[in-house]
């Protein structure tokens, strides 16, 4: 069992929702981060001043799966939140060792 | 010196005040509706619009508007910067506050077609704009309304601001909307209003000023205030209801949104009619506005037009049938004009006209404004500031924390 | 024609245009007491009970409220739509903005009944409750009182509203909460306001209104209004006070919500009693309401009751207090009528009578028609709607992004 | 008993409402630009400090600023409670709207000095010190200035309260912040406005209630309150560009904030003039305040002061130039009175003077009561009750959810 | 050493709270987010319409223990969040290599 | 890899930010949290009655390194967010399988 951490941009989430839907994946959990990548955020000319905007508002996408299906996921979201400017968002895919149903209780591993 | 009426002058005071507040008001409205990254710069746009109208309307733009007549089209610069106003007398108010009460309806006019460029005007660009609109547009149609000009000879009714306001806005928007065009993944991604709380608190605000806007057109507190009073309050109720349940019937779900929008379209619509219909003629005005209003924001939306915050659909369309709908239900309970229902197509005619040619000049106008803005500073700002949002990129702030 | 002071009647028009406000200010102060996915619900149902009233009103409202009185118990449909009120003059002020004023009037009171089905209630429902509530119990109250009816000709004295306004919505907001039921989680989960910055701003907007709901009463710009306009400022800050030092030596802390909370309960106490007492009376009243509310407030959610935001609490229990003590303090130095402290035992008594009279009538009645209600059509959203909030099943918007 | 001007007193009427709406307005103003863990605190502090004065003034306030003189100091007691007030009149409006306009400017002024224990201050010593501070500084300053004292006898103009509101609050401010300590952090961490719409909103509420405040202190609705109204609304226009303009070049990006900062300085240096200056004096009195009091805020952050929310740059500041400015630019367009530009030097040493005298009367005053009430209470709270913030530690609330 | 991430239904958070309490688990990170399960949030029905409300507000509780309390962490929030009905969350266990604390720069394993 | 996950105070950020920047390490996801540690938050005294403020807000900061960073990141951190009081943070080290980048679906291990 993996956990996908997706940090996307905020304007492709719907679009990233919809392709995980019409591949059967469902279940998620969503949280507003800010974030900045290696290019350090965008940079401003203002009056021959610079400016950093470094922190862009960003969704993380979280999604735990079987390990068969992390390829799926994470093909499906590059493809849909991918628009191949900076920016564009990272994936990261983390060991997950069990899971609890809390209505049932029941485990999954 | 002429008698001054305390009353009168007391309810103008009072009238405008409020009509200031909704300056502001309409920035909250609109702030409301864009996202998080701009909301600083809708409402400073809102600000910045009314000092700009401020500054110039005490300088020459009151003077342009209602000086000495020059051929119907324009009035002359003899009132500059109000020289040996203090001891005038308008109607039986001090001419001051007349002045006053003018310059915050150009104020809030120059603040309605800020919707047109909501999230990516450059701050520079617009204050160019704003000074070459409030001179160009509104203060020719507010003297050939208001001062004597050719509108006002024709016999056209204007009661508080139909066409001087929310026409010019609402058409001069779409022009400037068309200028600068649509904002980067518009129509592509979810551009939904990040704070509608903000926005129902500035419909809030827009409608108590509202009060001062058309009942203070009476400049007197008498019958023909309390009057635009009442009416203007049922055209708000009724149209925001109207539209409330035109977009339950069609999307199956009244917004809050849909709500306060066909009430300012109410307001809109009755503005010019205040003066001249009685509360069965609000009524009818506020049902028609509120269900039309609806229909073109969705045809807006539908021909995939960036007009972003419906200045247009809401001001434009809702100023145009307030000033054929005073052409109709213009009546004698009221006043001594008259519209269609009583069998007076010459005033219905001459509604058409007037609102026709201010239609046409304010989208010419605006168009060549804003070309000619764009040609000089260029209007929008660049994609990537576009992209970090107006607050930050215009004016090095963050909304909340 | 009768003659009309501009000086009252510009009063009139600002008071009306402040009372206004007052009901989206009470949008707001519920709106941050609430749960965030309900909130654009909860402002949504001040404007859309504004609106319904504000059609009710002028088609038939104001005549069963003020047309001539038939015996005693309700006005004849003889004001049907305002039919020829332009020339009409009630005491020196144009009879339409009497009436506008008194719509406001209508309009919060059946805003603040809202309180009670917070965060639960169905749109639609609403829509219908809100039409019967205002003609079966607003109106006929009001007739009572202020239009000539059989608790007026019983010498009540009610200077605002406090029996008109804050009785009946108070009480009616307790039987409307008794008919629709708790909300589910209540008592079990946290429902903390999500925005008390949002309540203080519509507690500043309401303190600010009722300076128009209560020196407006005065019907003129005179030494009554201005006595008005004080002992209402008086009021709302020793019981906001009040209420304030109640809570901190109860619970440790003063809560800001605690301060406003007051505030109001010293506005609604007040209101009855405007015209009649003096700064001296105000403090009185003042300290004694806050600390009243505050427990009453108490007593309600010991009891497991969800009158979800306190109407009654405060409006209910703070307008039957306003009223009695307006036969306590009224005061030969404000105006004609006296109170016990003048050992008029006679007004103190029918100050209870008028009270428990309209108590007993709002509560029964406004029972009776959230039952019919809830049979016709259903008063409440299903579980899962109410678990989404009211923003998404009833209006499909969603406040903050 | 003298005639009532009912239009005067209409006017008077609204202008009190409006001035009262900008303490409140003034708590959002100050609430945005604190932390979120603060903004209860702050928004509640203008409210108490309203509540303070509220209940102060009516008892004693009023007579010791207005009463009988004693020796140009200070006004007698025997206005206590305002027994028989109902039936005087001040000029030509009833006394106790007289009384009630003074009021709110007295609160206002102690709303404005919780701009420099923002974020640290112990509710209950701010209890203790609003009510002091209240008593021996402004009424002091009150009567000198308004109540027949020895400033007013000197010939010092101050139109609505250049020196009684805004320097009595602004160096009130900058003593009080010397007294409580920096903020902890303050210089080190971001202590970034929490929420800037906010602040906006209320500086919208405050431009709009500036109006009763200046207008509202011709205490009639004459030629004079127009061109307050008109002056006022010039220099705040004017002062909001300037101080936009001002930090454009100076730090390359015009804040919101910084614009209506400016304009709220720009109101400020008006107050004391609009009885004075005509629009050609308002421009300039706003383009220098606009510089000038956001280069002392670069002071003021330079010197590393945490005078938090800049009264004193603002308001004291502003107010200092105000009344300067009214003893250079009033010119006998608008009254009898001169300034320099008239070649009056007599009037501008007075102006001086009067203003000098205030700035060291409130600075020594609020010192020495600031530590007395650290002595005997403690003016700070605890290390980590300023972590927490003041809304958990003295409300024990939390803002948002 | 692991983390445990809860994502709960949010007016159950207090409840939990306390339960951990009352086990003695005190330290904990919380955030609010929005999800979705597999049975895709809850749908409405509007005058024939059909609307689904699929991201609801939830609490996600993050909690790091050593490996022996694991199990007692899960048992506690199972217990405390549970209500039966859809939507009352997930437990994911995912190792954690190592903890450091700030203050001290103290790590533990 | 590893997934560097810090809890700090939201006052120090700017401050770890700096440092992080100044040592090289630019990405970062960033969200606002409200958190506890064993000492359970802070507990105030009012009129002799006890008030616990357990959550309070921080930042969490995650990054994701090779694990030859690892230390450098941690000590920068601790360097940078100590004030050496109750309340100064937690740093967890979770591993991570693999990184992709969405603009070009290239993948890091
Ligand atoms: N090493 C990292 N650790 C944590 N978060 C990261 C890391 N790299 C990127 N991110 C997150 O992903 C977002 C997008 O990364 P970015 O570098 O802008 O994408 P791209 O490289 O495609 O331009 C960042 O804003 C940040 O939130
Ligand atoms: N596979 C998953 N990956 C990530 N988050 C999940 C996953 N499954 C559930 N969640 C989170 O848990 C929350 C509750 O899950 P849900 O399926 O509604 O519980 P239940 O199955 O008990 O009804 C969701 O809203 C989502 O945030
Ligand atoms: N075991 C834990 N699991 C999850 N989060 C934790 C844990 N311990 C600490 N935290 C997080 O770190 C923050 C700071 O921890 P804290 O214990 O206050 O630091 P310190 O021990 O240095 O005083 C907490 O607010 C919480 O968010």
């Amino acid at each position: 069992m993996k956990k996908i951490e997706a940090i996307i941009r905020s304007e492709k989430f719907e679009d990233v929702k919809k392709a995980l839907e019409s591949k059967g994946i469902i279940a998620m959990t969503v949280t507003e981060v800010k974030g900045r990548g290696e290019q350090k955020g965008i940079t401003l000319q203002f009056r021959g001043r610079t400016m950093e905007v470094d922190l862009l508002s960003k969704i993380k996408i979280e999604i735990v799966v079987d390990d068969s299906k992390v390829d799926t996921v994470v093909k499906t979201i590059v493809d849909s939140a991918r628009t191949g400017k900076f920016g564009d968002g990272k994936i990261f895919i983390i060991p997950v060792e069990k899971s609890i149903r809390v209505r049932t209780g029941e485990i999954e591993k | 010196m002429n008698h001054i009426s305390a009353g009168d002058t007391a309810w103008l005071l009072a009238a405008t005040a409020l009509v200031m507040l909704m300056t502001p008001g309409l920035g909250l409205f609109y702030g409301g509706m864009v996202r998080r990254k701009n909301v600083l710069s809708m409402i400073a746009l809102s600000f910045i619009a009314y000092a700009i109208v401020s500054v110039q309307w005490i300088v020459y733009g009151y003077s342009i508007s209602f000086g000495p007549d020059i051929h119907g089209i324009i009035g002359s610069l003899k009132y500059l910067l109000l020289f040996g106003f203090y001891h005038k007398v308008i109607g039986d108010v001090p001419a001051l506050i007349y002045v006053a009460f003018q310059l915050v309806f150009a104020a809030i006019t120059l603040a309605i077609v800020t919707s047109a460029c909501a999230e990516r005007i450059k701050l520079s660009a617009f204050l160019l704009f704003g000074l070459l609109w409030t001179t160009f547009v509104y203060d020719p149609i507010a003297h050939w309304v208001w001062g004597g000009g050719w509108l006002s000879k024709l016999g056209a009714l204007d009661f508080a601001g139909g066409t001087v306001v929310h026409i010019s806005s609402g058409f001069g928007a779409l022009a400037l909307a068309l200028a600068i065009g649509k904002r980067r993944g518009f129509g592509e991604y979810n551009m939904e209003p990040h704070n509608i709380p903000m926005t129902l608190l500035g419909a809030a605000l827009l409608w108590f000023g509202w009060f001062g806007f058309n009942a203070g057109s009476a400049v007197a507190a008498n019958a023909s205030a309390a009057n635009a009073f009442l009416v203007t309050n049922t055209a708000a109720a009724v149209a925001g209801l109207s539209w409330m349940f035109a977009s339950w019937i069609k999307e199956g779900k009244p917004g809050s949104l849909g709500f306060v929008s066909g009430a300012v379209a109410g307001l809109v619509a009755i503005t010019p009619a205040a003066g001249y219909v009685n509360v069965s003629g609000a009524i009818a005005i506020g049902i028609v506005v509120g269900v039309l209003c609806y229909n073109m924001m969705l045809f807006r939306i539908r021909k995939g037009l960036d007009e972003s915050l419906d200045a247009w659909a809401v001001h434009g369309m809702g100023g145009l049938w307030g000033a054929i709908a005073t052409g109709i239900f213009a009546t004698r309970a009221v006043s001594q004009y008259t519209g269609l229902i009583y069998g007076n197509f010459h005033q219905f005619i001459v509604q058409i006209l007037a609102a026709s040619a201010s239609v046409a000049y304010a989208f010419v106008v605006t168009f060549i404004i804003a070309k000619f803005v764009d040609a000089v500073v260029g209007l929008r700002v660049s994609e990537e500031e576009e992209y970090v949002g107006l607050d930050i990129s215009q004016h090095g702030e963050t909304a909340y924390t």
